[in-house]
């Protein structure tokens, strides 16, 4: 080629996509893991309170929560099977479902926080001012590790929104779906962080 | 440069049916670790709990996540951070569990 | 290098000799064998290269013999270190409070105080807690120092060998006055420190300016006390640890000064009574090697480890002529 | 390779895309215009660095209050730490020279995401605005010290969230870079060139971009949590609510001693570039070097804990992490071992770049070999938070990565703007910065041990010659940069323009012309030599880059 001409759009490399989002996915998993490296200290060093605490999570929700999560990660998986085998519709419906759960997931996080909220258990709250330090520090761990995966969740939402768009108007089809392949990975992440969260918080009586 | 042909992984990736068979493992894998946690198992509660969370996410890991349908270097990669982590817990762990 | 007021502080210094000197070994030897390269491979002189890959006989020596030079800096490091960290055997334990920007010292009797007074000779113990935010408690003089936090005391041991005022410094930063929070350690004979301790603390320095502390410098640091310490055979009291217990400037600490030995003769007690005794070679053997058989009057028995099975004959008859001060 | 280059190809500066003029750099997906963005905006915030430390040492230059009071100090060293380190040497050769050369040098026409490529460029000009930004905002600007130790971050009533946020920022600029390297060298190679065909460069961003994706995530969190704290009193590192501020420390060094690797393996990788080029040899132990990258990167993650000898960390801890620390320092020697021995029987050119290399050993050497001092526990304990710290971070940071970042602005100069510098007032200038760097720093390892803490606004009587000495040093030292940047600014515009391969270098760089097209390449480069193999030199140049 002795001109400029060639061009970068002709340039797919799904392999090397799929790696930049796995790479991606590693920094959220050490992002997390700096967050539960606390979550050891803590609990080494406030293992009664933590205990004591965790008394007041609902353990009935969190169990909810995480089925739907669960259940989430397999639509995600099924709409890319679909897509893979041509399936568009199909393909669309697990998707909206994935989407539809992921809401259903921050609607009872909704409630969840909410009650905590009612009952002065949250950072400067009055029922928490009364707790020894190593309960405020669970109570500090929950929020904060629960609200970043939470944050993540919506995140989540966003991403699998756009895809649904870009599903509805072919963007992603049979021969082309890699990114919904990596907005997968990311909804699988976000799984993932919850099924360690979970029994950190909610199995602990 | 390495092309791959487009989707080639997909060959081997399994179907709707394997992907419940893995949903309802890892559904009962929580009731389980749920029912686990009623016992008093003292020391061992966090032991047990997370034991199943890890079985847990090497099927959300393998089978959601393709990795063990997809280029071994995936496999690398993936290990090199687990690994690296672990060692963050443990290093951190000399100072706390020693003070 | 500015003098340590320790036997510890001695130690890092020499630490710090041995790993400086090893690192001016590796220096010169890079930076001559580049100038040498420069300027004997320079172009003109050598107008084609000749092509050397690599040579994994070389890679292996420089990555052994720099893992054993390393791994024994550690241990020098380390081993001085640890036996600090490692007392738990210590004359006195004062309370240090850090807070914006200053430092307040608390004693076994409930005396406060804005100045670290201690003992020499004595091993103390501190212990740190902040009211605030981090600071960092830095004995320059004793090459101590160690962070003061709010959610838990941290310690520190001291063994202050020498008397005299050392500055005390913050090394954490702290805030806007970071640079003033500067006190000091004024290092005393045990008995002004015990009438400072048990006096009233309204004026406790008036007693003890620096000219004071000059006078209070004991008289014996004399011409055995430098002879000793100069010695090329110190070592041996050194390794010995000898001097963990004798000091060499006249200062009563576990055990006698060595001080006391430049007088020729010594009380000890023999079976329950007084006596004097001659300071000679059979003397000093029988002390080293049956510690118990006599003890030095206001000491007490069953103090000091014998030296027996640990010290060869070369290196005990070694000892013995360096202190009775001859060559 | 066949290709016939005719004078008229057009040069990625000439060449036009979607947008014109200054929307053409700023939106331009180009990794070189890139590059070169980075390269601008991190020289201007060098130079702010520099007029900070300036004002310290003057005001050091005699006891009391000499230019201003203490507060301002305080801002002024945080302010010096913080632009220092996330806006010059962090990204520093690897968002810059980086950018620009690891997709020349692997033979590639750009990174695998240009996009994100220009998304971490934008990050990283935002996240230096807001630094900027919290100057001015309430509370005034912060004075924490760059390593925002907690408790005082929470308490201070200075302006910290607004810097802490630009760390975030410039953190998640550093991930994307590192993972567009990462993808880009498993996935953009040329024909033939296999890992072990890869300049040591590269090798070198591979290494780098596997620290940045492990440790920065972590001060992500930690900074995060900072904030959360100082808004909402969680008391996740608060010790009035049973956090424990150690833990903090851990967290915080966890990044902040691999991100110490992520500044100085790209400059070592530099530096297995330009002793080859110079002394027309092949590397001495290529493989030995490529794989100290990668034992530098991964026990580099591990060594965190020598920060914090004197924290109050358990006494346990404190011996591990001194025993992983003195083993760090092996592949750190292999490299200066395997530099030094590449000389041997070269044909050494005495060019500007090779004399910065010159330097950077004798400056990283000290560097390093104090390093042992730190390493030690009983010395460390002594030194620590002193300005022998101070000392032994400069020569390392700044006589290792700064030296290397001059070196590099001049070996590549050529090819990034296609004109030579002055070669003799380049030299000069390398004297004048080796000299007073010396002065500058050298004193402050002996106002360490005889006990100088560091961040100290004042000092006693008997620092003060050594801290005169030092003031005078920066004086001389900033006089060398200024020629030495003077020197080419004015080749910029008067320089003679430059040959496509004006220092016979064999990696692939130097096979295109200067300054490169669009693109990079106006043929298909296949990989047949390594990337030193001199013998071949005659073979693998064609004629046109001669």
């Amino acid at each position: 080629m002795s001109t400029n001409s060639h061009n970068i759009a002709h340039h797919r490399d799904d392999f090397g996509s799929k790696m930049g989002m796995w790479l991606f996915l590693f920094t959220e998993l050490i992002l997390f893991g700096g967050l539960f490296i606390m979550y050891m200290v803590y609990r080494v060093e406030y293992s009664e309170q933590f205990h004591l605490a965790a008394k007041e999570l609902n353990l009935a929700l969190g169990t909810i929560n995480t089925l739907i999560l669960l259940t989430s990660s397999l639509t995600m998986v099924l709409s890319i099977v679909a897509i893979g085998r041509g399936s568009k519709k199909i393909s669309i419906f697990y998707l909206i479902s994935t989407i539809l759960l992921a809401l259903g997931f921050m609607v009872i996080k909704a409630f969840e926080w909410g009650a905590k909220f009612s009952h002065g258990l949250y950072p400067g709250g009055t029922e928490l001012a009364n707790l020894s330090n190593g309960e405020v520090i669970f109570f500090g761990m929950y929020f904060v590790m629960t609200g970043l995966h939470a944050l993540h969740v919506l995140i989540g939402i966003v991403i699998l929104s756009f895809m649904l768009v870009f599903l509805l108007r072919d963007k992603i089809n049979k021969d082309n779906y890699i990114k919904l392949e990596a907005g997968g990975l990311y909804w699988h992440l976000v799984d993932l962080i919850w099924i360690y969260l979970f029994p950190l918080f909610y199995l602990l009586h | 440069m390495e092309e791959k042909p487009v989707h080639q992984e997909h060959k081997n990736s399994p179907g709707y049916g394997y992907n419940i068979l893995i949903w309802l493992t890892l559904i009962s894998l929580t009731c389980v670790s749920v029912a686990v946690a009623g016992l008093d198992l003292g020391a061992y509660i966090l032991l047990t709990a997370l034991v199943i969370a890890t079985i847990k996410s090497t099927l959300v890991i393998n089978i959601f996540m393709h990795i063990k349908f997809d280029d071994p270097i995936f496999k690398l990669f993936f290990s090199l951070i687990i690994f690296t982590l672990f060692v963050l817990f443990v290093l951190t762990a000399f100072d706390i569990l020693y003070r | 290098m500015f003098e340590g007021a320790s036997y510890y502080a001695d130690k890092v210094d020499t630490t710090m000799l041995i790993i400086v000197g090893i690192s001016v070994f590796f220096l010169i030897g890079i930076v001559a064998a580049m100038i040498y390269f420069v300027v004997r491979y320079n172009h003109k002189r050598n107008p084609v290269a000749s092509q050397i890959k690599g040579n994994n006989l070389l890679e292996a020596i420089w990555i052994i013999i720099p893992l054993f030079i390393v791994i024994g800096m550690f241990w020098l490091g380390w081993k001085d270190f640890s036996r600090l960290r490692k007392i738990t055997d210590y004359a006195m334990k004062i309370e240090v409070t850090g807070r914006m920007w200053k430092w307040d010292f608390k004693y076994p009797n409930g005396k406060m105080s804005d100045t670290l007074y201690v003992p020499v000779g004595k091993t103390i113990k501190l212990e740190m807690r902040s009211a605030d935010v981090n600071h960092a408690f830095f004995i320059p003089a004793l090459r101590m120092k160690e962070d003061v936090i709010a959610s838990r005391n941290t310690y520190m041991i001291i063994e202050p060998q020498k008397l005299g005022e050392y500055d005390i410094a913050c090394a954490e930063y702290c805030g806007l006055n970071h640079a003033y929070m500067y006190t000091k350690l004024i290092v005393v004979p045990e008995d002004v420190f015990e009438a400072w301790l048990a006096g009233d603390s309204a004026n406790p320095s008036a007693a003890l300016s620096p000219a004071t502390i000059a006078k209070l410098e004991p008289k014996n640091e004399n011409e055995y006390a430098k002879f000793i310490r100069n010695h090329k055979n110190f070592e041996l009291l050194v390794k010995y640890a000898c001097v963990s217990c004798h000091t060499v400037d006249g200062a009563n600490h576990i055990g006698p000064s060595f001080v006391k030995l430049s007088s020729g003769k010594t009380e000890v007690v023999r079976d329950g009574k007084k006596i004097t005794v001659e300071i000679d070679e059979k003397y000093l053997r029988t002390a080293l090697l049956e510690p118990d058989y006599e003890i030095v009057a206001g000491y007490s028995p069953y103090t000091m480890p014998t030296l027996r099975g640990r010290v060869s004959e070369n290196d005990l008859r070694t000892i013995i002529e360096l202190l009775l001060g001859k060559n | 390779m066949s290709n016939s280059i005719s004078t008229s190809i057009k040069s990625f500066y000439e060449y036009e895309g979607k947008h014109r003029g200054i929307l053409g750099w700023i939106l331009s997906t180009d990794h070189k215009r890139i590059g070169l963005l980075y390269l601008w905006s991190m020289v201007g915030f060098f130079l702010v660095g520099v007029f900070l430390g300036f004002l310290m040492r003057l005001e050091m230059l005699s006891m009391g209050k000499t230019i201003m009071g203490p507060q301002t100090y305080n801002a002024i060293f945080t302010l010096h730490g913080i632009i220092m380190i996330f806006l010059f040497i962090v990204p520093g050769i690897p968002a810059a020279f980086g950018n620009f050369f690891l997709p020349i040098m692997i033979g590639a026409e750009d990174v695998q995401f240009p996009r994100l490529n220009l998304l971490s460029w934008w990050l990283y000009v935002t996240g230096g605005l807001f630094a900027i930004i919290s100057l001015f905002l309430s509370g005034g600007p912060i004075d924490t010290g760059w390593t925002f130790y907690v408790p005082y971050s929470i308490r201070t009533t200075t302006q910290v969230i607004l810097p802490l946020i630009a760390a975030f920022i410039l953190g998640f600029s550093s991930i994307l870079t590192g993972i567009n390297f990462i993808t880009t060298v498993h996935r953009m190679r040329a024909k033939g060139m296999t890992f072990f065909k890869l300049p040591l460069f590269v090798w070198a961003l591979y290494a780098t971009g596997w620290i940045q994706i492990i440790g920065t995530p972590v001060i992500g969190i930690t900074i995060l949590l900072v904030i959360i704290e100082r808004v909402f009193s969680v008391g996740l590192f608060d010790p009035a609510l049973g956090g424990d501020p150690i833990l903090f420390q851990h967290l915080f060094w966890i990044y902040s001693h691999p991100a110490v690797y992520i500044m100085i393996l790209p400059a070592m990788g530099v530096v297995s570039e330009i002793i080859p080029t110079f002394a027309r040899k092949h590397i001495f132990g290529y493989k030995a070097i490529a794989f100290s990258s990668l034992a530098i990167a991964f026990i580099g993650t591990l060594v965190w804990g020598h920060h914090m000898f004197t924290s109050g960390m358990s006494d346990t801890a404190r011996w591990v992490y001194s025993f992983l620390t003195y083993i760090v320092a092996l592949p750190s020697a292999v490299k200066v071992f395997n530099w030094v021995a590449t000389m041997y029987k070269g044909s050494i050119r005495m060019s500007a770049p090779f004399v910065f290399v010159m330097a950077f050993i004798v400056l990283f050497s000290i560097g390093g070999l104090t390093g042992l001092i730190l390493g030690s526990v009983a010395t460390n304990v002594h030194v620590h938070d002193t300005y022998f710290v101070v000392a032994h971070f400069h020569f390392v940071m700044f006589g290792g990565t700064g030296f290397i970042f001059f070196a590099a602005l001049h070996y590549w100069f050529p090819k990034m703007f296609g004109k030579m510098y002055n070669e003799k007032i380049a030299m000069t200038a390398v004297g004048i910065l080796t000299i007073g760097f010396l002065m500058l720093y050298f004193t402050m390892f002996i106002l360490g041990y005889e006990g100088m803490p560091r961040r100290y606004y004042d000092y006693l009587p008997q620092f003060q010659f050594l801290h005169i000495l030092a003031t005078v040093g920066s004086w001389v030292l900033i006089s060398g940069l200024l020629l030495m940047f003077g020197n080419l600014l004015y080749s910029l515009r008067k320089g003679a323009s430059a040959k496509a391969n004006p220092w016979n270098g064999m990696t692939l760089e130097w096979m295109t012309s200067s300054p490169p097209p669009f693109e990079n390449f106006n043929y298909h480069p296949e990989i047949k030599f390594g990337p030193y193999e001199y013998e071949h030199y005659e073979e693998a140049v064609k004629d046109e880059y001669k």
